[in-house]
């Protein structure tokens, strides 16, 4: 247990009913509490309430990226949790279950906790849970002290059922204890000192970005998964001066966001698949308006109502295109929780300085996923705020749409003197008045694409378009986008271990792309792989689109690795991915060179030793 | 500053309406009603919609926003909890408002935000070239509709007093004087107004005629604090009764509503958010 | 035939709500009206938009369709009219079928499409995890509204009135008997019909014990046929009444008025037409 | 006068109250009944009523393809319709204009009519665009009695004004006739048969191809420019035992067509763009529940309420990729007045036998133009019905979604016994039943998309797909789509004239693309031209990144042609992209070869003579 690498995957499954999230999130959060790194992620079932749920926490000693794939630990609530969980475990994992569950005991080891009977011997049969968390507590050598504390604070609200469940948890910790007094196999040393560390979700991260960046006004409409975002902004906006209103519908939210915005507030609304596709058309009013807007879309699996708790980037195309004429926007992608923090800030930066609507896309998994963090640090150079009409300009002859050489023009609100004017969602002159001439409707469409050009330019410098990282120059590459990044990561590290060299980037900004810094990573390519979780490969064929002359000039070949379950990437299916392209590289150069190249070596050891590259998971090897 | 004219407020826009269209009375008893209570310009806001009617905020001089269709209220929401010390005017047609909006007067009604709702309802959809809309009257021939509607129309003010709207009005614009003293009142209502202008389409639905004789003044002694009998009075469909159908001023303007909150709020800032995040 | 029973209208899948949800007894009466109606499954379409409660259809073994948000009343309309001969049940939430789906009650009103809407009414989105709905009363706490809600609640059944709604009743799933015999009237009633059922979310706001004491028959002898007297009904919301406020069986159905339209317009063939176009 | 191919391009400028589109529109009808060909365009004013607006006809011997570019001759109403369309006509153009409009005599031939003061003297004011027809009558030597006969027919719902208005018009021809005796420098010889022909307009082709597809039920919300198409269907489909109901808003229009299509009706919808945006979420929920649905999108210029009177290509990705979520669905593309009649009854058969949303693409320009047209004939191979169960499936074991290898399931509808299913928004099973495991879902995903790939199979071999013209192998070609083809095709049949060959190709069905047609066309090119009529150049976009292989393998060079001004292509501007492609690539091949191509000798020949190719106008040269 020396290496700084080592990491558990802890998997609790259960009833929803049963309490098997409440005690998957004290479970991380004690372990966090205990100096560990934590990661986890969750699933829902359809049933309202009821019904088999998951809660994934992978527990590290240096920072974890990713939830990890196969679980080292199930705790098993119940049969079903058996039955749905068993085939994704590694080779002798830990079964921690339910006494009356029946577990087949030939390839892993049986931990059984009577948490059912213990439940009712304290006469507080919902608290079978906390007697788990107890024994999980015993198992991972955590301070039932620590454990105490957490839970009289998580449960500060439920002062009734408050002791019965302390007493659960002991109860647990104790049998635990007695029972399996040996040292627990995939216990991990606690660090001595607990570095500083935020518990975040991705949910929360966005809504304190939006603190961080000024946000003032937010119109939302409920929807899963983007509802948590909205819940810590209504609890927090007031005491920032804020408002927050829950309005009807998604028409009313982008249109409320829009009048707040016009009338001087920083404006966001969140939302979405289904929200997405009903505010095309006010986005489409943003755009023509040069009103800023910022609009988080938590990607969920569509089309349709699809699978509204489950995880997907599907909606980029609808992000980059949807709206009828050519209405300019900006499209972000940040790849982590801490990234929703900072892509959100960026996100008002440019809504605000380009009078335009900036989309942030989210997904469920990135949003409900709960990381530890270090404090996130300052916003690199903003947030950046509207460009106000000088007091000559507003003295004189006014024109809130100017043509200027950057597109954008100097902006009003209602109190301002001499700074009314009208904003038009017809194509309007330089004043905001509606001219529907020919001559002047190509110039304002050219104005209102120019300020992306704009914004591409300042771009360039900044650190938020991209992300690269690896083996600066590996002729093999990885390009993807948004919370895929973590799994992304975690091959590459895999495999420089392994001494493969791999390169993979990230853009931050889809739209406009960061040209310069893609162009440059391809530059050294012979093969990338762009995994992505949609159906049709949507990133994948806007970079084969937008790259096409690179990518031929170059002869680099795109690998696309589309995966749309509704759950996210496994580590091992791009590790996979990434080793199959190599070998299929390696066989094209075979063929047309007649010999192996040595950069191929490696991969085809693996290749050998493996068969198919398959079963790599965290802790098991 | 000198007492200010119903012509200060006209924008350097001349009005696209056509000559005799009911539209052209309530942008002259808007401007009447702004110099009367001497608004300030540049604090105040006028929202729109899509349609002629809804063109209305480009002929004034004062801040202005025309949107998309059937999203006034969402927009002029949005603008008076954006800026409260704006006086915020929201106005549209029958069709942006009762058909494709529709969905909104009943929450600006249950928040009870400070802002007065015109709208211009002509019975017809204007800007499209004439065909019915949900207050055309069974029966309408026109192209979209050549064997007559076939829909029974709303009735605007009973809904927003069952929406429980907290100023209720009706006006026409051939009376032009009585409709600037309503808008004055309805302006200076702390809270959602809503004023049915009865203002005829002379293109494709000329009702001039017709509410020339079937509109009356609400009766006199009508206490706006009763609904029941607004009510009453807003089911009578044959007479059209003109005037404050009803007004309650007691009740709390949802900016108001938002300072409760602020004061109700733990302070906090974001260090201390993160702070508690903090294993 | 012999005579179905309530169980032979059950679907194959079983229903995901929460034990003690108050959807439970709407599904109940809703297979019981049904027996009692004598309806053969393969006439009958159950249309929903999205909610725990419009997850209702799946439900049942009839014609199903699982829409959208909110848009329940259009789909459901668009079946009746394709069909004419299957009765449409029209099933959904309050946030569905009064928030975002809110702005289509009106019209389906006006047109007086002969189908049944059965709101269940739990005052808060369930689906979602609960927060606030357009009938949650004031001041309601939540995740999405810690601070309380700031808005007021609507009225769904004066609202139902004013659009003109000619069969409006309010059942509770307190009371399966009584709302049975109501979905079998409203099933009956020719025309547009909406019933709201006070059917609590027990598992985000349960109002079981708050709806036994406020709920109550309306009184004996109420005229359905008196709307006035049915909106004074309506409008007391300390004593929330159950059973049919309203009913009007003499206006014709939408479908009936197409059949006049239908009758009304000149025959034609598409050659006729293209002859017409000949220069 | 005896070359078949004259043309005459007559445009009609006023205020839009004074009758200038009736005039526009009678002039064009009586024209037509004379056995002339023609073509017609307007504009229309932004103001509600008045406001300048301007009608164009185009009047041939033989079919006429555009309403062509420079005015011959132009009816001046008023004073501003000098001003502003005077720079749009031909050398020594006719000016017919009202005798107080001020017309400067220098390069043009004034033909004054006091038509206002013939109307005064009329004691009818309102007649004074009727005096103005009946010297246009006169111009053209029409016959009086056959203008009379329409004037009676068009004006039959206002008998009040008719006799005013014939008397109007006999004296304008008197007038004309005893002013200008001598023949009219701009009239065409008017054969002696009148062929058999319609007077159709593209949105009226629209709706009698709905009929013609057995389309019984419509719901639509008024929006210009897609009201007349739903005018019309409101006047028709009660005959056809149709239902139509004009909805609330787009959001009923849309879910009231799927319902009914659930009903087992053939069912439409038509909008543009602001409608478009607001029914992306509905055409998810066809897709996803796997209903047909036709909606025909009558593009205006964007973005949002932009120039809702003023003719675009700007909606087609929000067609193609509108939605969130991965949604299969077709987008057609009619490219003529004709055409669209056809589309429509394609879409129908799409829509129904693979169960998905079909997107119709017109625009205001083809939407409002008049064209003469033979009767359209049978459609190929339609329209196609439901696949419905056998009534061994329906007692059986009835699967609505059940997976084929064509991914098309039966399909019943209420009233069908045994048939009863669950039409699913949230991804289901075979029985409609909601299932989110995640190999479900996949499954789910590639069945619906699988449909496209049998349409796919299905059109290659329809004639409805592409439309190829010009010669063969050419090695330039235009590639467009929509309204533009007769535009192209005045340019390529003017090319051809002058001995320079190019081809033309125009693909029918966008989603899927038909690949081998265009791939085939793209083999034998050096280079495109991709004209159309959006700012950022969709379609030209869309083909390079969809044939980027090919492109390059062939190192064929894309030209794009943008346009978006509210107004179509001019012949003129397409001709002259055209030449200057060819130009360009000349001096690449100089460049490359150090010697002038044979290829390129009559389009320098061309250049040197013209400067810029410039003015090329119609009749004028
Ligand atoms: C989403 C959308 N749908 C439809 C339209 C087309 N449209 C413009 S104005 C209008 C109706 C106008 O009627 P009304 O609101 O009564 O105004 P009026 O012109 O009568 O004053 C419609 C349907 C649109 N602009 N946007
Ligand atoms: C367009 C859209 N917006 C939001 C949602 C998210 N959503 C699903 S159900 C629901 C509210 C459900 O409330 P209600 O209709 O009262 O049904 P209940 O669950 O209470 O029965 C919401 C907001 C959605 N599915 N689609
Ligand atoms: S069309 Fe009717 S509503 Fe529009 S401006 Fe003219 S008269 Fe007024
Ligand atoms: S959450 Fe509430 S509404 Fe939904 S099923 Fe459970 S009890 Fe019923
Ligand atoms: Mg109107
Ligand atoms: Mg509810």
């Amino acid at each position: 247990m020396e290496q700084p690498d080592a990491t558990v995957v802890v998997r609790i499954a259960g009833e929803g009913g049963e309490g098997t999230i409440t005690l998957g999130d004290l479970f991380t959060r004690i372990a966090a509490c205990s100096g560990l790194e934590i990661y986890s992620f969750r699933t829902y079932s359809a049933e309202i309430r009821g019904g088999q749920v998951m809660y994934q926490t992978r527990l590290g000693i240096d920072r974890v990226m990713t939830e990890g794939d196969e679980a080292n630990v199930l705790v098993a609530m119940n049969q079903q949790a058996w039955i749905e969980e068993h085939e994704d475990l590694c080779k002798n994992a830990a079964i921690i279950h339910d006494a009356h569950v029946q577990v087949p005991n030939d390839s892993h080891q049986g931990f059984p906790i009577p948490a059912e009977a213990i439940a009712q011997e304290l006469e507080w049969a919902r608290g079978k849970n906390f007697v788990l968390l107890g024994a999980l507590g015993w198992f991972f050598r955590l301070d039932l002290d620590v454990a105490a504390d957490l839970v009289r604070q998580q449960m500060r609200h439920h002062p009734e059922s408050l002791e019965k469940n302390l007493a659960a948890l002991r109860r647990g910790y104790t049998f635990a204890q007695q029972t399996y007094p040996e040292p627990f196999p995939f216990a991990l040393d606690l660090p001595d000192t607990v570095e500083e560390r935020i518990l975040l979700s991705g949910a929360d991260a966005m809504a304190l970005g939006a603190l961080a960046a000024g946000c003032d006004f937010y119109a939302g409409y409920p929807i899963t998964p983007a509802t948590p975002t909205m819940e810590s902004l209504a609890r927090y906006l007031p005491a920032f001066g804020g408002k927050y209103v829950q309005v009807e519908d998604e028409m009313a939210a982008i249109n409320m966001a829009i009048g707040a915005s016009f009338a001087g507030r920083r404006a966001l609304t969140a939302t979405s698949g289904p929200g997405l596709s009903l505010m095309t058309e006010g986005l489409g009013l943003a755009s023509m308006a040069e009103i800023p807007l910022v609009l988080i879309n938590v990607q969920r699996a569509g089309p349709s109502t699809g699978l509204p708790t489950k995880t997907s980037q599907g909606d980029l195309f609808l992000s980059l295109y949807g709206g009828h004429g050519d209405a300019p926007r900006f499209v972000l992608a940040p790849d982590s929780v801490k990234d929703c923090y900072f892509k959100t800030i960026y996100a008002f930066s440019l809504a605000e300085r380009y009078q335009m609507p900036v989309i942030v896309l989210s997904d469920q998994a990135m949003a409900s996923r709960q990381a530890t963090t270090p404090l996130p640090g300052e916003p690199w150079n903003g947030p950046l705020a509207r460009l106000t009409p000088t007091p000559e300009e507003l003295a004189g002859d006014y024109q809130r749409y100017a043509f200027t050489d950057t597109g954008l023009s100097p902006m009003t609100h209602p109190g301002v003197p001499g700074g009314m004017y009208l904003a038009e969602s017809l194509e309007h002159n330089a004043y905001g008045y509606p001219d529907q001439t020919p001559g002047n409707h190509e110039q304002m469409m050219r104005k209102r694409a120019r300020k992306v050009e704009t914004a591409r330019e300042m771009l360039a410098d900044w650190r938020m378009t991209s992300r690269r990282w690896g083996d600066r120059g590996a002729p093999f590459g990885i390009m993807g986008w948004g919370s895929t990044r973590g799994a992304v990561r975690e091959v590459t590290k895999r495999l420089q271990a392994q001494g493969i060299h791999v390169e993979a980037i990230y853009p931050h900004t889809l739209l406009p792309m960061p040209d310069q810094a893609i162009v440059d990573f391809l530059s050294t390519k012979r093969a990338i792989l762009v995994p992505e979780l949609n159906f049709s490969g949507q990133f994948g064929r806007m970079v084969e689109h937008r790259y096409y002359k690179e990518l031929d000039e170059r002869n680099v070949h795109i690998y696309q690795r589309k995966k749309e379950q509704g759950v996210p990437f496994k580590v091992r299916e791009i590790y996979e991915a990434t080793l199959e392209m190599i070998d299929e590289e390696r066989k094209l150069w075979n063929k047309e060179h007649g010999e192996i190249a040595r950069i191929f070596d490696t991969v085809q050891r693996l290749g050998e030793a493996s068969g198919t590259f398959e079963k790599d998971g965290g802790h098991c090897d | 500053m000198t007492k200010p004219k119903a012509n200060d407020y006209r924008g350097d826009v001349k009005p696209i309406w056509c000559p005799g269209c009911g539209d052209h009375a309530v942008l002259t008893a808007v401007m009447r009603a702004l110099a009367q209570l001497e608004l300030p310009r540049e604090k105040i806001a006028v929202a729109s919609g899509i349609g002629c009617s809804s063109r209305f905020p480009a002929f004034l001089k004062t801040y202005g926003i025309h949107g998309i269709h059937g999203r006034v209220l969402p927009l002029a929401t949005g603008i008076k909890l954006g800026s409260p010390e704006t006086t915020v005017i929201a106005v549209g047609g029958d069709g942006d408002g009762f058909s494709i909006g529709g969905g909104h007067i009943p929450h600006a009604a249950r928040r009870n935000v400070d802002l007065t709702y015109i709208v211009m309802d002509n019975s017809i959809y204007g800007m499209t070239k004439g065909q019915p809309s949900p207050t055309s009257p069974e029966g309408v021939v026109s192209r979209a509709s050549p064997y007559g509607t076939q829909e029974r129309p709303l009735n605007p003010l009973l809904m927003a007093l069952s929406y429980d709207v907290s100023f209720i009005a009706r006006c026409f614009s051939g009376k032009v004087r009585e409709m600037t003293e309503i808008f004055v009142q309805a302006l200076q209502h702390p809270g959602f107004s809503l004023i049915q202008v009865l203002s005829p389409c002379v293109t494709f639905y000329n009702t001039y005629g017709h509410y020339n004789e079937v509109t009356q003044p609400l009766p006199e002694g009508h206490d706006p604090g009763d609904r029941l009998s607004a009510i009453q009075l807003a089911m009578n469909t044959e007479t059209q009764y003109l005037g404050i159908f009803y007004r309650d001023e007691d009740r709390p303007t949802y900016n108001q509503r938002f300072e409760a909150v602020q004061a109700l709020a733990p302070e906090t800032t974001l260090d201390a958010i993160f702070e508690s995040l903090k294993r």
